[in-house]
């Protein structure tokens, strides 16, 4: 009795000492960067507290390089960011569940509405942040590129062009050797904005091939699906003869295919997406303020590659916190300052917006305030 | 006589056993209740809010393909590992040699304590990759029969991968059940088995086997359970679809109940968050009427049963 | 056919003649008997060593894929500042918020899965006690993804939507931790004696010291193995987490404000991330890491529950009774 | 169809401790041979090595000789399985096979060769065993009731009827009565007078009396103390065992001067 009492202490005091030396040693300072752990006080904002937002899985890369130059310069603040989905984002800021919401669409006049309650006495405004074009990605042994029209690529994702070798693929790229493959179409199994622009851009460009509307879930059953960019890229990863649509971002060591704008084959590229988004027009009948753009899918500019997708980050106008005000300002006003878009490029490979377009974001934001 | 303390005690205890019922019913009525407004919703207005929601369905339609999914995947696992966690758990109790046995028993304790999450890492990691010429051969050789019509999909996201790490998750989990009432046989009817010349199967078979049946049926249904609630595994490993189907070896067929729950949520509005709580009802009512079979086919053996 | 051998000494002479049949009739069995004999042997050892396949697997994968992150750095920081393709990043976080999160679904289901096992043991009878038995079967069978909705849109009542804190996890794990303590704790608590009970009441103990310094002391060690066991199985819960604690990359040990990381959610977090597509050359890319991340954590996570197995085990041997059995 | 017995320089082991040392004893065909002794004195050890159920315990092995009829048990091309059928074994507590019912408990070892016995052969069978064993008449009513339904009495005699249905050479009985009430302790001895005729029986007894009763020879088991083998000390007729003893302790334990 009298050993097993000394156990007991002895097994209570190791956990006890156990847990006291786990507490000690842990650290956000994960990246051995000085300036995280809040040294460098020169630097350092009067900033704090906790900034929550949701949203968009495609924006995760470029959200983690934003996220990790803020924090680095306002060591008091976290700003977490919960890839979702665009729709849970949008759902969970109307909801007041966060501050700000990372989406691949704009909001619809509906939701604008609606967040006029979330929004004390103000509303939601739309602020692109970062344009990304989408590419069409295979995993086919031997061929990293080709020619695929939007009606191919409709047919391809519709399951009615079934093999590699089909007629329509090989018409479009002679000398490239085709294999006889059947072709695995891999698409998104979540609602997300990467599908509804992907539809979008196949609807409006090849009607005929895909009877479908412009939708963020994907209208075809029966094909490989997956969650998440990483999920659809994971997949195509994973098998020969399969292909997917994903930000470019994601794409790696894959194959993507040049996409036909006009009578010219484009392949997807930052500065290609960002021609495609400035010669396009805004949504009509918006506020100032909110910045949706309307993208043009059967644009004939040259080099504009229009299967793009425009990310916004949606705030309000009036928060009824000021420290909530002050950290959306703050957070926002770095992401599209030079050296937010350029973080955001070389993590995401995504495409920076313009100058102009980012002065009037840039303006937007700055009318953002607390509520009196 | 009962003192003050007697009686708190008493309530206090009584008043535990109440409150498990309390959160019981806390979870069904919540279900129900927050299922309500998908149950009621008049038709068309689910598919007409709901984006993900099937075009001019309603709710039971929505839910019928998730049911059969979710059936489908749990007991083709339960198929697969029922018959090798009984072959374990015999070879434990009554094949391997002494020592080897405590430690191997030692060893599928553990193993049925590893988190989901990491089978289902596991599974989307390592084995799908290697599964693809596995079921490419099924579906040449064996494509006549329906659930193996070819031709099999790659990358093998398909069900049948799914119940394979479902299998191997449930596995060490019915065999630990199993190997414990294996070891309670009484040694008074194996001997009298081998008495009247048995050999050792015989044995297992006349002695070890009936006694053990209510026992392997709770495994069985604890497997059951785990595989029809499991989440991670087939939300990190199936490419999902929504059909009656059978076919096994091939993408976009059938989606379980609980990957749906996770893969839609976050993007749910509340409408929809109401319509996976009602799948997530059925969920429910599925495992509670797995269970109460499986007490009622315990119960009807007791008369033949060993305890007494 | 044997004549009786009035003489006691010594076998009689047999002549190898004589003893044909009764060597023919110990030779053995039909040889359907003994394949079918053989066949079985073969086929438990096959589906031994068929089952050990994968569960190696497991193990082996998980080990070497997981021990090349697996160091004190790795345990010690947080994901805070970490992305892309960077070769940094821990899981100190999602351990804390792990071992925080367990704990406070302990601390909750533990009393109310003792008391209500001494409840049926020690008191139950009749209505109620059949009802809570086999209540406690059925909630066994909650599937996980179900008490994390419940415990979501019981917060939600009072926090509003888009709630996600580390005592709505707690709650979530609490739904599905209380039946299994119930029934480990039940199980132990029937296993103390009847004689034990009556030589105390005999003395007039009342019910209620007796239960608690002579059953539950009896019992003690089976009940902490319980519990430890129930600890380890629902530590690795996914879903519900998922739901309600969401992710963070900080350190945040306020259970009650804020999301926190979890082990589980963490493992699955990085599988989703994928591959890294390292587009900068300047910038120092692992493609792999996120995998890599996830191979440790999950490293992580077994060593945590195979600890607590083996504490469980420990406990048992310790304080076992040394004369019982 | 009984058959004898002969032991010779038997040395019976767990693992390395030698639990019976250097036994040699014939045991007559249709005969009942009773083994007495105290505690722990190997006698049930020593019965289990004549069917080889003692080689069920992990490490339990013998040295020597068991013959039936001149043929080694122990020898080459003898299966232990084929032992067992031939030399049948009643145990200490009455052990039906739960799940099966009086008919297929009765039945239980025939089936294990003779998968397709008849419906007819089967019922005749099962009606001969159990006459046999005396239980007929009280079971012929419920013969698809569970066997655990029977008194303990009628239970060991359904064990009776279960070894008797595969027609052994040899029964062996580990204290069968020691688990009953005396009125079916006398039914028990009644049927094992009438089963000598057909079988050879041993029987391990803790009750003096009873070996008296019912056997013809008695072999008397000794230990010297704990950690020792246990021995065979002397066997003979049991009339003259019990009358004049060659051992003083056989003596000693007969007239209950044991200590």
């Amino acid at each position: 009795m009298k050993l097993s009492l000394h156990r007991r202490v002895g097994a209570v005091a190791l956990t006890g000492a156990l847990a006291i030396s786990l507490a000690a040693c842990g650290s956000d300072n994960a990246t051995g960067d000085a300036a995280t752990a809040g040294t460098d006080t020169a630097a350092a904002s009067d900033l704090s507290g906790d900034l929550n937002a949701a949203g968009s899985s495609a924006q995760e890369s470029a959200m983690e390089a934003w996220r990790a130059g803020f924090q680095a310069t306002n060591p008091s603040v976290n700003v977490n960011y919960d890839p979702v989905g665009s729709g849970g984002g949008r759902t969970q800021f109307l909801e007041g569940g966060v501050q700000f919401a990372g989406s691949d669409a704009a909001l619809s006049d509906e939701e604008i509405e609606t967040s006029k309650e979330t929004c004390v006495g103000g509303q939601a405004i739309n602020l692109p942040t970062y344009i990304s074009p989408i590419a069409v990605v295979f995993n086919l042994e031997g061929v990293k590129e080709l020619n695929l029209s939007p009606a191919v690529i409709a047919g391809i994702f519709d399951q009615k062009i079934t093999n590699w070798n089909a007629a329509e693929i090989a018409a479009d790229n002679p000398g490239v050797t085709l294999p006889d493959l059947a072709i695995s179409p891999v698409n998104r199994s979540d609602d997300s904005g990467t599908t509804k622009n992907f539809t979008d851009y196949l609807a409006s460009t090849a009607p005929d091939a895909w009877p479908y509307k412009a939708d963020g879930v994907f209208p075809v059953a029966g094909g490989q699906s997956a969650q998440g960019t990483s999920g659809v890229i994971q997949t195509v990863q994973g098998g020969n003869g399969t292909i997917t649509y994903a930000d470019s971002s994601k794409v790696g060591e894959l194959g993507t295919a040049k996409i036909k704008v006009g009578d010219a084959w484009v392949g997807h590229s930052p500065e290609g997406a960002a021609i495609a988004v400035d010669a396009s027009p805004r949504v009509e009948g918006r506020i100032p303020t909110d910045i949706a753009i309307k993208i043009d899918r059967n644009t004939t500019e040259a080099d504009a590659y229009p299967l793009v997708l425009t990310t916004y980050e949606i705030a309000c106008t009036v928060y009824a916190d000021a420290n909530d005000a002050a950290l959306v300002k703050a957070f926002l006003s770095y992401v599209v300052s030079d050296e937010g878009q350029t973080a955001s490029a070389s993590a995401a490979g995504s495409a920076p917006i313009s100058a102009e377009l980012a002065a009037e974001v840039q303006a937007a934001i700055d009318t953002i305030k607390a509520a009196a | 006589m009962e003192g003050f303390a007697g009686r708190a005690f008493r309530w206090t205890a009584t008043g535990a056993g109440a409150l498990i019922l309390a959160v019981l019913a806390a979870v069904a009525v919540f279900l129900i209740i927050r299922a309500w407004p998908a149950m009621s919703a008049r038709s068309g207005e689910l598919s007409e809010k709901i984006n993900w929601f099937p075009e001019g369905q309603s709710l039971l339609q929505f839910i019928g393909p998730l049911v059969w999914g979710t059936l489908l995947a749990a007991a083709i696992a339960l198929i697969i590992s029922m018959p090798l966690s009984v072959g374990i758990a015999l070879f434990i109790s009554h094949y391997a040699p002494r020592r080897l046995a405590n430690t191997l028993g030692y060893v599928i304790d553990l193993l049925a304590a590893i988190p989901s999450v990491v089978y289902g890492l596991w599974g989307g990691l390592w084995l799908i990759p290697k599964l693809q010429p596995a079921w490419a051969w099924l579906a040449d050789n064996f494509g006549w029969f329906p659930p193996f019509a070819g031709p099999a999909s790659d990358p093998p996201r398909v069900i049948l991968s799914v119940s394979l790490v479902l299998a191997v998750m449930i596995l060490p989990i019915i065999t630990a059940v199993c190997r414990e009432v294996f070891l309670q046989a009484p040694v008074l009817h194996e001997e009298a088995a081998l008495a009247l010349g048995a050999t050792r199967w015989e044995m297992v078979r006349m002695a070890v086997l009936p006694f053990g049946r209510p026992g392997i049926i709770s495994a069985a249904m604890l497997g059951l359970g785990r595989a029809l609630g499991e989440t991670m595994a087939v939300l990190m490993i199936l490419s999902p679809g929504a059909l009656y189907s059978l076919a096994l070896l091939k993408v976009g067929q059938q989606q379980t109940i609980a990957a749906n729950i996770a893969l839609q949520f976050p993007e749910a509005d509340p409408l929809g968050v109401s319509t996976l709580i009602a799948t997530g009802l059925a969920l429910f009512v599925i495992t509670l009427v797995v269970n109460m079979a499986a007490r009622a086919i315990v119960a009807r053996r007791k008369d033949f049963s060993g305890a007494n | 056919m044997t004549t009786l051998t009035p003489t006691p000494a010594g076998p009689p002479d047999l002549t190898p003649d004589s003893t044909a049949d009764t060597r023919a009739l110990l030779a053995g069995m039909d040889t359907r008997r003994r394949v079918t004999d053989k066949v079985m042997t073969g086929l438990v050892v096959a589906s031994f060593v068929i089952a050990l396949i994968p569960l190696i697997s497991v193990s082996w994968t998980v080990l070497s894929n997981g021990l090349d992150r697996f160091n004190l750095n790795f345990l010690s920081v947080s994901m805070r500042g970490v992305f892309g393709g960077m070769d940094a990043g821990g899981i100190y976080h999602a351990i804390m918020g792990t071992l925080e999160i367990t704990a406070l679904a302990a601390l909750i289901s533990v009393p109310i899965g003792l008391l209500a096992a001494i409840y049926l043991v020690e008191y139950g009878r009749g209505a109620l006690a059949h009802t809570v038995t086999f209540f406690v079967d059925v909630m066994t069978g909650i599937p996980s993804v179900v008490a994390g909705l419940f415990a979501y849109a019981l917060f939600a009542v009072v926090f509003g939507p888009g709630v996600r804190f580390g005592v709505v996890g707690a709650v979530a794990l609490s739904v599905l931790m209380i039946p299994v303590v119930v029934r480990s704790c039940e199980e132990m608590l029937r296993l103390v004696p009847n004689e034990l009970r009556e030589a105390a009441l005999a003395l007039g103990v009342p019910k209620w010291l007796t239960v608690v310094k002579v059953v539950l002391r009896t019992a003690i060690a089976g009940i902490g193995t319980g519990i430890m066991l129930a600890v380890a199985r629902v530590i690795g819960e996914t879903a519900p987490l998922l739901i309600t604690v969401g992710v963070i990359d900080s350190i945040n040990f306020n259970v009650f404000d804020g999301r926190m990381m979890t082990l589980p959610v963490y493992v699955y977090r990085q599988y989703s991330q994928g591959l890294v597509p390292c587009n900068d050359p300047a910038a120092i890319c692992i493609p792999t890491i996120n995998y890599d991340r996830a191979w440790a954590a999950a490293l992580t996570l077994i060593l945590i529950v195979m600890l607590l197995n083996l504490a469980a085990r420990l406990l048992t041997r310790v304080f076992a009774p040394k004369t019982a059995r | 169809m009984a058959k004898r017995i002969d032991v010779k320089d038997l040395n019976i082991y767990y693992s390395d401790f030698l639990a019976v040392a250097d036994v040699s004893v014939d045991i007559e065909p249709n005969s009942v041979t009773a083994f007495i002794g105290p505690s722990g004195c190997g006698k049930s050890t020593f019965l289990r090595t004549l069917n080889r159920m003692h080689e069920v315990i992990p490490g339990a092995r013998v040295e020597g000789k068991v013959a039936m009829d001149g043929v080694d048990l122990y020898g080459e091309g003898v299966d232990p399985v084929a032992v067992r059928r031939s030399i049948g074994m009643v145990f200490q507590r009455p052990n039906p096979f739960p799940t099966m019912s009086i008919a297929e408990n009765v039945l239980a070892g025939v089936r294990l060769n003779n998968r397709r016995i008849s419906k007819g052969d089967a019922q005749d069978l099962v009606e001969s065993s159990l006459r046999g064993s005396n239980l007929w008449n009280e079971v012929k009513d419920r013969l698809t009731r569970p066997g655990s339904s029977l008194s303990g009495g009628q239970q060991q005699r359904l064990c009776i009827a279960r070894a008797i249905a595969v027609r052994p050479q040899v029964l062996l009985m580990d204290e069968p009565c020691s688990a009953l009430d005396p009125i079916s302790t006398l039914a028990i001895e009644d049927l094992i007078s009438e089963l000598k005729d057909n079988y050879t029986i041993v029987i391990v007894t803790h009750n003096m009396q009873q070996a008296a009763r019912v056997s013809d020879r008695t072999a008397f088991f000794n230990i010297a103390g704990s950690g020792l083998p246990g021995r065979l000390i002397e066997v003979d007729a049991t009339s003259t065992m019990f009358s004049s003893p060659r051992e003083k302790a056989t003596e000693d334990y007969i007239s209950g001067r044991f200590g």
